[in-house]
């Protein structure tokens, strides 16, 4: 019996693989096996290839493997495509017939197009290939039906009826033509899990720390966030709206943020590109805003529906001028939950533009998490309340003061009316050309916010670092090959993952690396930007960084490869 | 409510003589007319010298950037739509830089009240064209004369499907704050063009020019500003005689009567502190 | 020239049945009764479904970013006026990103033809609403069904002055071809707007919902599309019928007559390598 | 006799300091001697308070002194604001009766308002001004009345000639009763010089670069850039195209630069954040195209008149996506002339956007400079020329080379036709999705090109380093205080200039700073960015940074006396 498995399920854009592998994903997840799956796809909607791929194992998974245990191709030219990567002792199946491929030893041949069209239709191949994996798995229980009930739930009676029959018949294909045990998989217990992707996760943190105004402009890895909180809008009374642009998706951010309601807009790095203005805005105006920046290779359109970590030297000064900001770059599914709710606390209380910066790989990668838990968290409020709001009196929004930090009054609570400018402008918030208080207002937007900043600023995590021989250092998604590489290596190996990068954890860094020979960044971009940031923010020069820039994340084969040149 | 109610202690930096003045004025006239206490009136703007306005009056402001004032105000409206929300701004701000949010924010219809200082020229930045400078005006820029044909934001509002699109002429105050209470009053996206003279760098369409040729056009009883065809040919007047008043009109369901907003909790009202997630995590299991 | 010097070697990316591929076969019919040479002739387009359309045919292309297809097809046209330039583009990154240079390029009125796949859709990213999709229709992120008005391109542009506006559909090759060939040799912004079913995300506007509703307008030989009038009302036509045809067309000084580019030496005709500033430097001393 | 002057002029916007300032410089030009002339100005035409300030001496000038020599204000605000500015021999001249003050015997008594007034106009006062200042310089010759004559030129007869009344009348005044010599300057001969400011500078390095096509939007302190290659268009067969918005600028540069003109825009920090989409499809599609950030105070809207240079670090990584650019600062009229020139060609070789980043008081400064050498620079061409582009057969946009560099035809010029791509492309501009080709092109625009780049970076300038206690570094507009303030140091300061920034000239700073102790960097910026960008790239940790972020340039003094701290 395998500790592990990794399926993969190829075929052109159109086909359905995310459908079969989801299915199979979510009745993995009910069996009580850990999963991770991710789906990688073209930019396109039909042709050209695209795969699911599907780890699942008796123990909480991070991140991909190299190789597949079992493929299943639904069209021809998968076949050259993925044949290569199967593991060994791995099973690689097809459909001979429909696609005239000369049966070979090398591969299992499922006649899932005859079977799907006895049926009636040959969209019913994906059920025949979700059951047909199921019996190689030996999954048979009330669930399996049950998950197919449930992806169809709306559909036409018969149309349900007829996925289950093709469910039935791919599982009993397997029964009784493919008789090993190799792949059987002994039921588990993972407790109740949630099956989550890092959008879905930002989405539910956003909507509970409060947000009320989500507007954004779609852009590929990012709209599934927008997708998952207009889902839940009604429920939540939240307003999401599609901008024009995501010009517009920012100002109408900051706008709504003005008046009082917490609010957000995501995108991807051709999008944020077009926000920046707006950055700078809501720095000028202290206005609080919380932008996600869904990292996509680049630069241009370059490749959107991949993955790349890119953009990190560019969220660091993006925005002309000089101002307090905060970056977080969540590594799994739960930081980017509870980041998601801390990004909202820290815009608001230091009324401040605060990034998310995720990719496509987290983005999209589906995991089961124990849970998110609600009340480990806290959402603050610093505002001036309403019923504060009555004793004000002779307002001014930019009030100097030791932190840098005014109290914010909202537009109608108070008696007073409140200005606020994006010239540079005195305490009560008109214009100025005040030399003096120009330098006074610089000091409050940028030295004295990250005097704050930097005390509250959200640690690296360290797993490992004493003992270990190499420490690897990443942030953002590569947090789920780092953790698996370093269990895997007896010792040798630690890392350090950082969920905030601006302020920059220098005094924390600085104590973790002290005297470690053995650093070595991994970083999803060309330039070792992470490797650039800790130089200059800590001065410890990074000797080594292992750097993956053709749009596929990390998996955790590439990583020990890639390690053993070191 | 009383005109002293507005006023403002910021010092006013636009040039003597300039059109602007006339605006101010009829807005102050208009908000006391409304009735509303200042603090319940939002007035966005972008960067111009229009847009320096909500300065000059006591009203909440949110001053943004060049060509984005109506992306905040729409917010803004959305999470308080209990808010009087009034933009005002500039030709360069709104239909230059600021064109993309003209376009989808008629379509958007959220109530709230565009005022365009058109003094068909950018002012603050010393006198390039503007999207409605007339044909041939020579610029430093523009040094053989201006060569794009002029905007007409008229008929683009109306091409757009907005509810009311009105023009003004800064001069003529009465008009112009009876003008704004419609655009006020009226449920969705209200613009309304002013007419202003730029005395410093617009040497064509001075006073006297737009004082010859603006006739009121609601002066004519018989004239329908529900009657689009009409309102486009209207709209489209512009040399010898130019109408005033109110072009178009017609009723539109609002933004926020199309979401629902206007019979929901006003969004910042919602207490956000302890929202239970437990039923939408459901979903995941 | 014939079909075949058009023929382009990438693989076509779009789904079996989209109304792209209609689009693709009438401009390849135009460009070979155009008669210039694939090196002479230069396709522009933004991103998305329809802004892949240059790579599937053999002539120079520009795919540049989303929303941004008409600077640099006119930035293009202005540095080498005997290029012919085409924009190929869809509806929302012509109407929704690049909404404000769609306005302003209209006024700009280079000699360029700009085609718009109007699937009504936003195609590549999965089917959210476009500005043209119709009201009420249900996306994943308008999940009560879209409720913004939907753009009106035809009479945005006539309202802008546009000096050729037409509407194709994309079933109908001969007729788009011929549309676009109109296109291509009026001389200015002509907007050839296309009705082109996404089999895959838009569920309403299908070929069928097209098909029973398309009527050519210039077979009725009394219409005139130079009266402005009659054109705002074909333009406001949706709904039980829908008019596909040249719908307004005036001739108008294009940008390259204004400025005479069309009777000086091809910018990039220039030999720069010698340019000699003395007179020029005289002025500061 | 002074070895030197400084001269201000002060008042509301819209009373004209400027053309008595600047009609002053060019009879001060003429009369043989060297100036540096700045107009601080508020964002706004009317109203206010903005000032003219003119260097005048024998040697050449960089830079701003702290204090004036003569004060000429027009209104009565100006002696409250300026007069405290005064040197302690100063001379203050004011108009008591228009404005009813108190004569004093700080100040000088000059009927302006009513020598005007008894003209006929009270708008002549300008021009009695000027007679008036050039009777205490002692400057009276034929070039007095010629400058007006100049100014004027094109106005009615009548108006020239009054005002020549005007001036000859102030310049009585003076002799009458302002019996001092002490103001005398002596003939000199500088040698025929041009006036001119950092954008006309900029302008006519365009112009000879041989650029084609220029889009932007108006956006202060950049706009004058504009104007001038918009002045001389006709002349040049140049099209100049005011943009809708920055977007469009630079969208419409590119478009103009893949049909092959050489083509430019400019715009400050907040225009540039809408143009950093555009930088990142520059480098994706490899089309030339030089940008200038002309800075300003901000974030956001900031001080829209004034000076900054905050938008480093911005400018380094701005973009999505790792691509190779230059980023050059040119610190002196000069150099903002051969460093556009300079721009465009390295643009074109590359293929790759070329920043220029200049701020407001470069932009607006006058010197007069010995002349412009217009033979000393070559504008080289990277282009498949029209002769070659016969010969062109299978041309592939994107072929993969060592330099990174593929030949860029020019559409219509060869039979082939030309793709490019913001997408990931494969060789022949055509997207892909492939994750070998993906590597190659990354590695091709970033890590190839750079090493081109970094080959031929303009190196920094030194001055007196070798010998110097204190080195000062500095980039862009400093240039004119670090000189001067070296030259007065008799040897104990030397600096180091950055006409470059990016690439860095990290081998030559290290040779430079190698065992100096005291270096300081000296900013107009509140962050310090040169040090840290100085620390990332060569490891010197900056001990010291001078920052000004005030919005006002240094100047000479002003650094002395913080040079005095250290
Ligand atoms: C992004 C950006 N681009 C350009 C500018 C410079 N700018 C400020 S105001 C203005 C034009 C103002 O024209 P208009 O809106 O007509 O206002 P007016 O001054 O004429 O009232 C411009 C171009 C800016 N502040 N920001
Ligand atoms: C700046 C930016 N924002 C968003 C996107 C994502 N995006 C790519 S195509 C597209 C919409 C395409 O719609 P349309 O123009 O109608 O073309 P279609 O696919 O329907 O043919 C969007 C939003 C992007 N690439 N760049
Ligand atoms: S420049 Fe023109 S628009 Fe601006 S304040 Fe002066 S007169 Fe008014
Ligand atoms: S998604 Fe729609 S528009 Fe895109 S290729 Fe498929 S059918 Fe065509
Ligand atoms: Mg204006
Ligand atoms: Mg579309």
């Amino acid at each position: 019996m395998f500790p592990e498995l990794t399926l993969k399920i190829s075929g052109e854009a159109g086909q359905g693989m995310q459908t079969v592998g989801f299915n199979l994903c979510r009745l993995l997840k009910r069996a009580g096996f850990f999963i991770f799956a991710n789906h990688d796809y073209m930019s396109r909607v039909r042709g050209g290839n695209n795969f699911f791929q599907l780890r699942v194992s008796q123990k909480p998974l991070y991140a991909l493997r190299e190789k597949s245990d079992i493929i299943v191709v639904l069209d021809k030219q998968s076949l050259a495509i993925h044949g290569g990567s199967l593991s060994k002792e791995g099973l690689l199946v097809a459909d001979s017939k429909k696609f005239n491929i000369a049966k070979e030893d090398s591969f299992f041949d499922l006649p899932m197009n005859e079977i799907a069209g006895s049926l009636g239709n040959e969209l019913f191949v994906n059920s025949v290939v979700y059951g047909f994996i199921s019996g190689v798995l030996n999954l048979l229980d009330g669930d399996m039906f049950d998950v197919i009930k449930e992806d169809f739930s709306g559909k036409a009676e018969a149309i349900i009826s007829k996925n289950i029959m093709a469910a039935k018949s791919g599982y009993e294909f397997a029964k009784v033509n493919f008789k090993s045990e190799k792949f059987f998989l002994a039921k588990q217990s993972a407790g109740q899990t949630l099956l989550m992707n890092g959008n879905e996760a930002i989405a539910l943190g956003a909507i509970r720390a409060g947000c009320k105004f989500y507007s954004a402009y779609p852009m590929t890895p990012s709209t599934s966030i927008m997708n998952e909180v207009a889902h839940r809008a009604k429920d939540f009374n939240i307003v999401v709206e599609q901008a024009e642009d995501e010009i517009a998706a920012i100002n109408m951010a900051i706008g709504a943020s003005y008046a009082g309601a917490r609010a957000m807009t995501s995108t991807s790095g051709g999008g944020f590109c077009l926000m920046v203005e707006g950055v700078s805005l809501s720095a000028m105006t202290e206005t609080p805003v919380v932008i996600v920046d869904a990292q996509r290779p680049a630069p241009a359109t370059g490749f959107p529906t991949r993955t790349e970590q890119s953009d990190l030297s560019f969220l660091l000064s993006a925005g002309h001028g000089e101002f307090a900001r905060a970056i977080l770059a969540p590594g799994t599914i739960e930081e980017a939950f509870y980041l998601t709710v801390h990004a909202f606390n820290l815009a608001e209380k230091y009324q401040i533009p605060v990034l998310i910066m995720t990719d496509q790989h987290l983005a999209d990668s589906y995991r089961n998490v124990a849970t998110l838990d609600q009340n480990s968290i806290k959402v603050e409020r610093f505002i001036l309340s309403k019923e504060m709001s009555e004793k004000v009196d002779n307002y001014k929004r930019y009030e100097l003061s030791d932190s840098g930090i005014s109290p914010r009054a909202i537009p109608s609570w108070i008696k007073d009316v409140i200005y606020v400018d994006s010239d540079e402008h005195a305490e009560e918030g008109h214009i100025t050309e005040d030399a003096v208080m120009r330098t006074r207002m610089v000091e409050k937007r940028l030295h004295k916010k990250m005097q704050g900043l930097i005390s509250e600023v959200v640690e690296p995590k360290a797993y490992n670092v004493e003992q270990a021989e190499v420490v690897l250092i990443g942030f953002g998604s590569t947090y789920g090959v780092l953790k698996e590489v370093s269990d895997m290596s007896s010792g040798k190996i630690g890392f350090i993952h950082l969920p905030q990068v601006w302020p920059f954890p220098t005094r924390k860094l600085i104590n973790l690396l002290n005297e470690k020979v053995k650093v070595i960044t991994v970083e999803n971009n060309a330039s070792g930007q992470l490797a650039k940031l800790i130089h200059s923010e800590t001065g410890i020069k990074i000797e080594k960084s292992i750097l993956k820039f053709d749009g596929r994340p990390f998996n955790v084969d590439y990583l020990i490869e890639q390690l053993k040149t070191v | 409510m009383n005109i002293n109610d507005f006023k403002s202690n910021d010092e006013i930096a636009w040039c003597p003589g300039c059109g602007d003045f006339g605006i101010l004025n009829a807005l102050k006239k208009s908000l006391v007319k409304l009735g509303r206490e200042p603090k319940d009136i939002l007035l966005v703007s972008g960067i111009g010298q229009a847009a320096k306005l909500p300065h000059y009056i006591k009203c909440n402001c949110f001053n943004g950037l060049h060509g984005r004032a109506l992306p905040p105000a729409v917010g803004a409206k959305i999470a308080n739509n209990s808010l009087t929300v009034i933009v005002t701004t500039g030709d360069g701000d709104c239909y230059g830089e600021g064109g993309n949010h003209f376009l989808h924010n008629i379509r958007r219809n959220a109530d709230i009240t565009v005022i365009v200082h058109n003094n068909q020229i950018y002012g603050l930045t010393k006198g390039q064209a503007s999207p409605t400078t007339d044909t041939g005006y020579v610029t430093k820029v523009q040094t053989e004369g201006v060569i794009l044909e002029s905007m007409h934001p008229l008929e683009m509002a109306i091409a757009l499907g907005c509810g009311f699109v009105a023009r003004g002429y800064c001069s003529d105050a009465e008009h112009l704050s009876w003008l704004m209470l419609e655009g006020i009053n009226h449920k969705g996206f209200s613009l309304i063009d002013v007419l202003q003279p730029c005395v410093t760098f617009n040497k064509k369409n001075t006073y006297e020019w737009y004082s010859k040729r603006v006739y009121k056009v609601n002066d004519d009883k018989t004239y329908n500003p529900a009657d689009k065809e009409l309102a486009y040919r209207k709209a489209a007047e512009w040399g010898e005689k130019i109408p005033i008043g109110i072009i178009y009109k017609v009723e539109k369901e609002s933004y926020a009567e199309k979401t629902g907003l206007d019979k929901r909790n006003v969004l910042i009202d919602e207490k956000i502190e302890n929202i239970d997630l437990s039923l939408a995590l459901k979903d995941f299991i």
